[in-house]
Protein backbone atom coordinates (compact mmCIF):
# COMPACT_ATOMS: atom_id res chain seq x y z
CA UNK A 1 0.00 0.00 0.00
CA UNK A 2 1.69 2.92 -0.94
CA UNK A 3 0.58 7.12 -1.77
CA UNK A 4 3.00 9.23 -3.05
CA UNK A 5 2.66 13.13 -4.00
CA UNK A 6 4.86 14.42 -6.67
CA UNK A 7 5.97 17.79 -7.29
CA UNK A 8 7.85 16.88 -10.66
CA UNK A 9 5.58 15.40 -13.87
CA UNK A 10 5.81 11.13 -14.20
CA UNK A 11 5.01 8.68 -16.64
CA UNK A 12 2.01 6.50 -14.95
CA UNK A 13 2.94 3.06 -17.16
CA UNK A 14 7.08 3.66 -16.00
CA UNK A 15 6.14 3.67 -12.67
CA UNK A 16 3.68 0.84 -12.84
CA UNK A 17 6.57 -0.67 -14.23
CA UNK A 18 9.08 0.17 -11.74
CA UNK A 19 6.51 -0.93 -8.91
CA UNK A 20 5.54 -4.13 -10.10
CA UNK A 21 8.92 -4.86 -10.45
CA UNK A 22 10.51 -3.85 -7.33
CA UNK A 23 7.62 -7.13 -6.47
CA UNK A 24 4.83 -5.30 -4.84
CA UNK A 25 2.04 -6.84 -4.97
CA UNK A 26 3.70 -10.44 -5.63
CA UNK A 27 3.77 -12.42 -8.54
CA UNK A 28 1.10 -15.12 -9.59
CA UNK A 29 -1.39 -14.04 -6.08
CA UNK A 30 -3.09 -11.19 -8.18
CA UNK A 31 -4.98 -12.22 -10.95
CA UNK A 32 -6.61 -8.55 -11.92
CA UNK A 33 -5.05 -5.26 -11.80
CA UNK A 34 -7.45 -2.27 -12.09
CA UNK A 35 -5.67 1.47 -13.18
CA UNK A 36 -6.78 4.73 -13.36
CA UNK A 37 -4.89 8.02 -14.81
CA UNK A 38 -6.85 11.35 -14.65
CA UNK A 39 -4.86 13.48 -17.22
CA UNK A 40 -4.92 17.16 -17.60
CA UNK A 41 -7.27 18.21 -20.68
CA UNK A 42 -6.51 20.92 -22.39
CA UNK A 43 -10.16 22.33 -21.75
CA UNK A 44 -12.82 22.41 -19.08
CA UNK A 45 -16.17 23.65 -19.09
CA UNK A 46 -15.76 25.07 -22.42
CA UNK A 47 -12.72 26.75 -21.92
CA UNK A 48 -9.07 26.80 -23.11
CA UNK A 49 -6.61 25.83 -20.19
CA UNK A 50 -3.05 26.67 -20.15
CA UNK A 51 -1.84 25.62 -17.32
CA UNK A 52 -2.99 24.77 -13.92
CA UNK A 53 -1.22 24.85 -10.41
CA UNK A 54 -2.12 22.38 -7.71
CA UNK A 55 -2.07 22.95 -4.08
CA UNK A 56 -1.92 20.48 -1.36
CA UNK A 57 -1.83 20.41 2.37
CA UNK A 58 1.61 18.35 3.27
CA UNK A 59 0.62 15.96 5.72
CA UNK A 60 -2.96 15.67 5.81
CA UNK A 61 -3.35 15.09 2.00
CA UNK A 62 -0.66 11.85 2.27
CA UNK A 63 -2.96 10.88 5.35
CA UNK A 64 -6.57 11.00 3.85
CA UNK A 65 -5.01 8.87 0.61
CA UNK A 66 -3.56 6.33 3.24
CA UNK A 67 -7.08 6.54 5.14
CA UNK A 68 -9.23 5.52 1.78
CA UNK A 69 -6.22 2.74 0.34
CA UNK A 70 -7.00 1.42 3.90
CA UNK A 71 -10.40 1.17 3.62
CA UNK A 72 -10.27 0.12 0.51
CA UNK A 73 -7.91 -2.69 1.21
CA UNK A 74 -9.85 -3.99 3.96
CA UNK A 75 -13.50 -3.45 1.93
CA UNK A 76 -12.53 -5.47 -1.17
CA UNK A 77 -9.47 -7.79 0.18
CA UNK A 78 -6.89 -6.13 -2.13
CA UNK A 79 -3.29 -7.68 -2.44
CA UNK A 80 -1.86 -4.09 -3.22
CA UNK A 81 -3.01 -0.49 -3.81
CA UNK A 82 -0.60 2.46 -4.83
CA UNK A 83 -2.06 6.09 -5.66
CA UNK A 84 0.14 9.18 -6.92
CA UNK A 85 -1.22 12.65 -7.02
CA UNK A 86 0.61 15.03 -8.58
CA UNK A 87 1.29 19.28 -7.20
CA UNK A 88 2.57 22.34 -8.16
CA UNK A 89 2.49 23.61 -12.17
CA UNK A 90 1.15 20.89 -15.02
CA UNK A 91 0.32 21.64 -18.48
CA UNK A 92 -2.35 19.89 -20.96
CA UNK A 93 -1.43 16.21 -21.46
CA UNK A 94 0.26 15.84 -17.65
CA UNK A 95 -1.10 12.92 -15.62
CA UNK A 96 -2.40 14.21 -12.32
CA UNK A 97 -3.36 11.29 -10.90
CA UNK A 98 -2.91 7.79 -10.65
CA UNK A 99 -4.76 4.91 -8.63
CA UNK A 100 -3.99 1.35 -9.21
CA UNK A 101 -4.95 -1.78 -7.30
CA UNK A 102 -4.20 -5.47 -7.72
CA UNK A 103 -6.77 -8.22 -6.23
CA UNK A 104 -7.40 -12.03 -6.99
CA UNK A 105 -10.49 -11.15 -8.89
CA UNK A 106 -11.48 -8.59 -11.56
CA UNK A 107 -14.90 -7.37 -9.72
CA UNK A 108 -13.04 -6.13 -6.47
CA UNK A 109 -10.24 -4.00 -9.23
CA UNK A 110 -12.77 -2.77 -10.48
CA UNK A 111 -15.16 -1.61 -7.65
CA UNK A 112 -12.04 -0.26 -5.27
CA UNK A 113 -10.19 1.99 -7.77
CA UNK A 114 -13.54 3.74 -9.05
CA UNK A 115 -14.24 3.93 -5.05
CA UNK A 116 -10.64 5.10 -4.68
CA UNK A 117 -10.85 7.92 -7.36
CA UNK A 118 -14.41 9.01 -5.82
CA UNK A 119 -12.71 9.42 -2.13
CA UNK A 120 -9.97 10.88 -3.80
CA UNK A 121 -12.12 13.86 -5.42
CA UNK A 122 -14.92 14.02 -3.15
CA UNK A 123 -12.05 14.82 -0.02
CA UNK A 124 -8.33 14.50 -0.37
CA UNK A 125 -7.28 17.98 0.45
CA UNK A 126 -6.28 18.99 -3.12
CA UNK A 127 -7.02 22.54 -4.91
CA UNK A 128 -6.68 23.56 -8.69
CA UNK A 129 -6.00 27.09 -9.99
CA UNK A 130 -6.72 27.05 -13.58
CA UNK A 131 -4.41 29.56 -15.89
CA UNK A 132 -6.88 30.47 -18.77
CA UNK A 133 -6.69 33.24 -21.71
CA UNK A 134 -8.90 35.30 -19.34
CA UNK A 135 -6.91 35.18 -16.15
CA UNK A 136 -6.42 32.45 -13.20
CA UNK A 137 -9.32 31.39 -11.41
CA UNK A 138 -9.60 28.31 -8.34
CA UNK A 139 -11.68 25.75 -9.21
CA UNK A 140 -14.62 25.93 -7.25
CA UNK A 141 -15.64 21.91 -7.07
CA UNK A 142 -15.24 18.77 -8.60
CA UNK A 143 -17.39 17.19 -10.77
CA UNK A 144 -19.60 13.68 -9.50
CA UNK A 145 -18.24 10.87 -11.00
CA UNK B 1 -5.42 28.16 24.47
CA UNK B 2 -2.66 28.20 21.47
CA UNK B 3 -3.72 27.14 18.26
CA UNK B 4 -2.01 26.92 15.01
CA UNK B 5 -4.41 28.04 12.11
CA UNK B 6 -3.96 27.23 8.61
CA UNK B 7 -5.48 28.45 5.39
CA UNK B 8 -5.50 26.79 1.88
CA UNK B 9 -6.07 27.50 -1.82
CA UNK B 10 -8.57 30.26 -2.63
CA UNK B 11 -9.02 30.89 1.35
CA UNK B 12 -5.20 31.76 1.80
CA UNK B 13 -4.99 33.61 -1.33
CA UNK B 14 -8.25 36.18 -0.56
CA UNK B 15 -6.94 36.60 3.23
CA UNK B 16 -3.65 36.88 2.14
CA UNK B 17 -2.56 34.61 5.16
CA UNK B 18 -1.01 30.79 5.40
CA UNK B 19 -0.94 30.44 8.93
CA UNK B 20 -1.06 32.08 12.07
CA UNK B 21 -0.27 30.93 15.54
CA UNK B 22 -2.95 32.72 18.06
CA UNK B 23 -4.05 32.36 21.45
CA UNK B 24 -7.93 31.86 21.94
CA UNK B 25 -10.23 31.02 24.83
CA UNK B 26 -10.24 27.68 26.49
CA UNK B 27 -13.53 26.33 25.11
CA UNK B 28 -13.36 27.94 21.63
CA UNK B 29 -15.14 25.92 18.95
CA UNK B 30 -13.98 26.03 15.24
CA UNK B 31 -16.86 28.15 13.88
CA UNK B 32 -15.47 30.89 16.79
CA UNK B 33 -11.98 30.50 16.05
CA UNK B 34 -12.36 31.74 12.21
CA UNK B 35 -14.50 34.75 14.31
CA UNK B 36 -11.43 35.96 16.44
CA UNK B 37 -8.64 34.98 13.38
CA UNK B 38 -10.72 36.65 10.47
CA UNK B 39 -13.04 39.10 11.96
CA UNK B 40 -13.78 41.21 9.08
CA UNK B 41 -14.83 38.17 7.13
CA UNK B 42 -18.08 35.77 7.50
CA UNK B 43 -17.07 32.51 7.46
CA UNK B 44 -17.85 30.78 3.76
CA UNK B 45 -20.78 28.23 3.79
CA UNK B 46 -18.52 25.95 2.09
CA UNK B 47 -15.48 25.51 4.10
CA UNK B 48 -14.18 22.74 5.46
CA UNK B 49 -12.36 22.28 8.30
CA UNK B 50 -9.15 20.04 10.05
CA UNK B 51 -7.92 19.84 13.52
CA UNK B 52 -4.56 18.12 13.45
CA UNK B 53 -5.07 17.08 9.75
CA UNK B 54 -8.48 15.11 9.90
CA UNK B 55 -11.35 16.67 8.87
CA UNK B 56 -13.78 18.32 11.96
CA UNK B 57 -17.32 19.00 12.70
CA UNK B 58 -17.24 23.15 12.88
CA UNK B 59 -18.78 23.06 16.40
CA UNK B 60 -16.03 21.26 18.17
CA UNK B 61 -13.77 22.39 20.36
CA UNK B 62 -9.69 22.22 19.62
CA UNK B 63 -7.09 21.62 22.57
CA UNK B 64 -4.39 23.83 23.21
CA UNK B 65 -1.65 23.03 20.63
CA UNK B 66 -3.64 21.82 17.97
CA UNK B 67 -3.73 22.65 14.13
CA UNK B 68 -6.65 24.07 12.86
CA UNK B 69 -7.09 23.77 8.96
CA UNK B 70 -9.90 25.88 6.95
CA UNK B 71 -10.15 24.95 3.21
CA UNK B 72 -12.54 25.56 0.34
CA UNK B 73 -14.06 23.05 -1.35
CA UNK B 74 -11.48 20.28 -2.43
CA UNK B 75 -10.53 19.69 -6.45
CA UNK B 76 -7.65 16.88 -6.93
CA UNK B 77 -8.09 14.38 -9.13
CA UNK B 78 -8.69 14.24 -12.62
CA UNK B 79 -11.04 13.15 -15.10
CA UNK C 1 -9.16 1.72 -31.70
CA UNK C 2 -6.73 -1.24 -31.38
CA UNK C 3 -7.12 -5.20 -31.23
CA UNK C 4 -4.54 -7.26 -30.80
CA UNK C 5 -3.64 -11.11 -30.45
CA UNK C 6 0.12 -11.82 -29.20
CA UNK C 7 1.68 -15.30 -29.40
CA UNK C 8 4.38 -14.14 -26.60
CA UNK C 9 4.47 -12.52 -23.69
CA UNK C 10 3.75 -8.64 -23.59
CA UNK C 11 4.45 -6.01 -20.48
CA UNK C 12 1.11 -3.72 -20.68
CA UNK C 13 3.07 -0.83 -19.40
CA UNK C 14 5.35 -1.12 -21.62
CA UNK C 15 3.02 -1.22 -24.54
CA UNK C 16 0.65 1.56 -23.11
CA UNK C 17 3.47 3.50 -23.48
CA UNK C 18 4.38 2.83 -26.43
CA UNK C 19 1.09 2.90 -27.41
CA UNK C 20 0.37 6.58 -25.54
CA UNK C 21 3.98 7.96 -27.23
CA UNK C 22 2.66 7.30 -30.74
CA UNK C 23 -0.59 9.48 -30.33
CA UNK C 24 -3.23 7.53 -30.09
CA UNK C 25 -5.07 9.14 -28.40
CA UNK C 26 -4.40 12.54 -28.47
CA UNK C 27 -2.96 14.16 -25.87
CA UNK C 28 -4.70 17.07 -24.15
CA UNK C 29 -8.36 15.80 -25.35
CA UNK C 30 -8.37 12.88 -22.93
CA UNK C 31 -9.04 13.78 -19.12
CA UNK C 32 -9.64 9.52 -17.91
CA UNK C 33 -7.85 6.63 -18.71
CA UNK C 34 -9.15 3.14 -17.05
CA UNK C 35 -6.73 -0.10 -17.55
CA UNK C 36 -7.58 -3.84 -16.65
CA UNK C 37 -4.93 -6.20 -17.06
CA UNK C 38 -5.85 -9.52 -16.13
CA UNK C 39 -2.62 -12.07 -15.51
CA UNK C 40 -2.28 -15.50 -14.66
CA UNK C 41 -2.68 -16.58 -11.03
CA UNK C 42 -0.57 -19.97 -9.67
CA UNK C 43 -4.05 -21.18 -8.62
CA UNK C 44 -7.68 -21.70 -9.62
CA UNK C 45 -10.27 -22.97 -7.41
CA UNK C 46 -7.34 -23.89 -4.60
CA UNK C 47 -5.47 -25.79 -6.97
CA UNK C 48 -1.98 -25.13 -8.26
CA UNK C 49 -1.55 -24.30 -11.84
CA UNK C 50 1.65 -24.83 -13.42
CA UNK C 51 0.63 -23.75 -16.52
CA UNK C 52 -1.56 -22.26 -19.22
CA UNK C 53 -2.58 -22.62 -23.06
CA UNK C 54 -4.85 -20.48 -24.56
CA UNK C 55 -6.44 -20.84 -27.89
CA UNK C 56 -8.42 -18.88 -30.05
CA UNK C 57 -10.30 -18.49 -33.43
CA UNK C 58 -8.13 -16.79 -35.33
CA UNK C 59 -10.08 -13.94 -37.25
CA UNK C 60 -13.03 -14.60 -34.75
CA UNK C 61 -11.70 -13.68 -31.95
CA UNK C 62 -10.33 -10.64 -33.53
CA UNK C 63 -13.74 -9.64 -35.06
CA UNK C 64 -15.43 -10.21 -31.38
CA UNK C 65 -12.89 -8.11 -29.98
CA UNK C 66 -13.52 -5.16 -32.40
CA UNK C 67 -17.49 -5.30 -32.08
CA UNK C 68 -17.33 -4.92 -28.68
CA UNK C 69 -14.73 -2.17 -29.42
CA UNK C 70 -17.28 -0.17 -31.62
CA UNK C 71 -20.12 -1.11 -29.12
CA UNK C 72 -18.13 0.77 -26.10
CA UNK C 73 -16.91 3.42 -28.10
CA UNK C 74 -20.25 4.40 -29.33
CA UNK C 75 -22.03 3.77 -25.95
CA UNK C 76 -19.69 5.75 -23.87
CA UNK C 77 -18.08 8.23 -26.70
CA UNK C 78 -14.92 6.73 -26.02
CA UNK C 79 -11.58 8.90 -27.12
CA UNK C 80 -10.07 5.53 -27.89
CA UNK C 81 -9.20 1.75 -26.94
CA UNK C 82 -7.18 -1.09 -26.71
CA UNK C 83 -7.59 -4.56 -26.67
CA UNK C 84 -4.60 -7.15 -26.21
CA UNK C 85 -4.94 -10.42 -25.49
CA UNK C 86 -2.30 -13.49 -25.43
CA UNK C 87 -2.63 -17.01 -26.85
CA UNK C 88 -0.46 -19.91 -26.69
CA UNK C 89 1.20 -21.06 -23.58
CA UNK C 90 1.78 -18.60 -20.47
CA UNK C 91 2.98 -19.12 -17.00
CA UNK C 92 1.66 -17.80 -13.72
CA UNK C 93 2.18 -13.82 -13.11
CA UNK C 94 2.32 -13.54 -17.11
CA UNK C 95 -0.45 -11.11 -18.41
CA UNK C 96 -3.14 -12.31 -20.47
CA UNK C 97 -5.38 -9.56 -20.87
CA UNK C 98 -5.03 -6.20 -21.19
CA UNK C 99 -7.89 -3.23 -21.90
CA UNK C 100 -7.54 0.29 -21.98
CA UNK C 101 -9.88 2.94 -22.63
CA UNK C 102 -9.96 6.47 -22.78
CA UNK C 103 -12.66 9.37 -22.82
CA UNK C 104 -13.11 13.28 -21.78
CA UNK C 105 -14.44 12.00 -17.95
CA UNK C 106 -13.97 9.27 -15.61
CA UNK C 107 -17.43 8.16 -15.42
CA UNK C 108 -17.45 6.04 -18.97
CA UNK C 109 -13.57 5.34 -18.98
CA UNK C 110 -14.92 3.09 -15.76
CA UNK C 111 -18.02 1.87 -17.08
CA UNK C 112 -16.47 1.00 -20.85
CA UNK C 113 -13.15 -0.84 -19.33
CA UNK C 114 -15.48 -2.93 -16.97
CA UNK C 115 -17.92 -3.42 -20.03
CA UNK C 116 -15.58 -4.38 -22.23
CA UNK C 117 -13.69 -7.07 -19.89
CA UNK C 118 -17.42 -8.59 -19.01
CA UNK C 119 -18.27 -8.89 -22.80
CA UNK C 120 -14.70 -10.59 -23.56
CA UNK C 121 -14.93 -13.10 -20.51
CA UNK C 122 -19.04 -14.09 -21.51
CA UNK C 123 -17.98 -13.92 -25.42
CA UNK C 124 -15.17 -13.75 -27.05
CA UNK C 125 -13.95 -17.28 -28.51
CA UNK C 126 -10.77 -18.09 -26.24
CA UNK C 127 -9.97 -21.15 -24.33
CA UNK C 128 -7.64 -22.12 -21.84
CA UNK C 129 -6.26 -25.55 -21.22
CA UNK C 130 -4.92 -25.68 -17.27
CA UNK C 131 -1.56 -27.60 -16.85
CA UNK C 132 -1.88 -29.01 -12.79
CA UNK C 133 -0.04 -31.29 -11.11
CA UNK C 134 -2.66 -33.96 -11.89
CA UNK C 135 -2.60 -33.51 -15.53
CA UNK C 136 -4.41 -31.02 -18.05
CA UNK C 137 -7.96 -30.28 -18.12
CA UNK C 138 -10.28 -27.60 -20.27
CA UNK C 139 -11.44 -24.54 -18.02
CA UNK C 140 -15.36 -25.52 -18.56
CA UNK C 141 -16.62 -21.99 -18.02
CA UNK C 142 -15.70 -18.49 -16.68
CA UNK C 143 -17.42 -17.36 -13.64
CA UNK C 144 -19.16 -13.79 -13.43
CA UNK C 145 -17.64 -10.82 -12.62
CA UNK D 1 -24.38 -27.52 -50.77
CA UNK D 2 -20.38 -27.34 -49.36
CA UNK D 3 -19.57 -26.59 -45.50
CA UNK D 4 -16.27 -26.30 -44.28
CA UNK D 5 -16.66 -27.66 -40.43
CA UNK D 6 -14.28 -26.92 -37.53
CA UNK D 7 -14.07 -27.96 -33.97
CA UNK D 8 -12.20 -26.08 -31.19
CA UNK D 9 -10.72 -26.02 -27.92
CA UNK D 10 -12.04 -28.92 -25.42
CA UNK D 11 -14.39 -30.41 -29.06
CA UNK D 12 -11.54 -30.32 -31.26
CA UNK D 13 -9.79 -32.49 -29.22
CA UNK D 14 -11.98 -34.84 -27.90
CA UNK D 15 -13.55 -34.99 -31.85
CA UNK D 16 -10.00 -35.49 -32.84
CA UNK D 17 -10.84 -33.04 -35.85
CA UNK D 18 -9.89 -29.32 -35.91
CA UNK D 19 -11.83 -28.59 -39.86
CA UNK D 20 -13.55 -30.71 -42.04
CA UNK D 21 -15.11 -29.63 -45.50
CA UNK D 22 -18.39 -31.53 -46.41
CA UNK D 23 -21.17 -31.83 -48.54
CA UNK D 24 -24.49 -31.84 -47.36
CA UNK D 25 -27.83 -31.02 -48.32
CA UNK D 26 -29.47 -27.75 -49.05
CA UNK D 27 -31.74 -26.90 -45.73
CA UNK D 28 -28.98 -28.50 -44.02
CA UNK D 29 -29.51 -26.58 -40.43
CA UNK D 30 -26.56 -26.25 -38.44
CA UNK D 31 -27.97 -28.67 -35.57
CA UNK D 32 -28.27 -31.11 -38.36
CA UNK D 33 -25.08 -30.40 -40.13
CA UNK D 34 -23.68 -31.67 -36.46
CA UNK D 35 -25.31 -34.83 -36.94
CA UNK D 36 -23.90 -35.68 -40.28
CA UNK D 37 -19.98 -34.95 -39.33
CA UNK D 38 -20.32 -36.18 -35.58
CA UNK D 39 -22.93 -38.79 -35.78
CA UNK D 40 -21.22 -40.95 -33.44
CA UNK D 41 -21.80 -38.02 -30.50
CA UNK D 42 -24.76 -36.19 -29.27
CA UNK D 43 -24.57 -32.20 -29.44
CA UNK D 44 -23.95 -30.80 -26.08
CA UNK D 45 -25.60 -29.06 -24.18
CA UNK D 46 -23.31 -25.86 -24.24
CA UNK D 47 -22.42 -25.83 -27.17
CA UNK D 48 -22.05 -23.18 -29.50
CA UNK D 49 -22.02 -22.21 -33.14
CA UNK D 50 -20.53 -19.51 -35.71
CA UNK D 51 -21.33 -18.88 -39.21
CA UNK D 52 -18.64 -17.15 -40.79
CA UNK D 53 -16.95 -16.17 -37.65
CA UNK D 54 -20.30 -14.91 -36.44
CA UNK D 55 -22.22 -16.39 -33.51
CA UNK D 56 -25.25 -18.14 -34.32
CA UNK D 57 -28.56 -20.01 -33.67
CA UNK D 58 -28.35 -23.82 -34.19
CA UNK D 59 -31.64 -23.73 -36.04
CA UNK D 60 -30.50 -21.39 -38.65
CA UNK D 61 -29.19 -22.86 -42.48
CA UNK D 62 -25.90 -22.00 -43.69
CA UNK D 63 -25.44 -21.07 -47.47
CA UNK D 64 -23.09 -22.93 -49.66
CA UNK D 65 -19.15 -21.97 -48.97
CA UNK D 66 -20.29 -21.33 -45.51
CA UNK D 67 -17.61 -21.57 -42.30
CA UNK D 68 -19.05 -22.96 -39.42
CA UNK D 69 -17.54 -23.99 -36.14
CA UNK D 70 -18.68 -25.48 -33.04
CA UNK D 71 -17.02 -24.95 -29.67
CA UNK D 72 -17.33 -25.00 -25.92
CA UNK D 73 -18.20 -22.09 -23.61
CA UNK D 74 -15.34 -19.89 -23.52
CA UNK D 75 -12.92 -19.31 -20.78
CA UNK D 76 -10.92 -16.36 -21.99
CA UNK D 77 -9.59 -12.78 -20.04
CA UNK D 78 -8.65 -13.25 -16.41
CA UNK D 79 -9.52 -11.71 -13.27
Amino acid sequence: MTVRILDAGFDPWALLSDYQRAGAPPEGAYGATAVFVGTMRDFNEDQNVQSLFLEHYPGMTEAWLEKISVAATERWNLLDSLIVHRVGELHPGEPIVLVAVWSAHRKAAFEASRFLMEELKSKAPLWKKEQREDGARWVEHNTPG
Amino acid sequence: MRIEVRFFAGLRERLGVAEREVSVPDDTSIRQLWSLVVPEEPLPDNVLAARNMEYVDLSSIPCDGDEIAFFPPVTGGAG
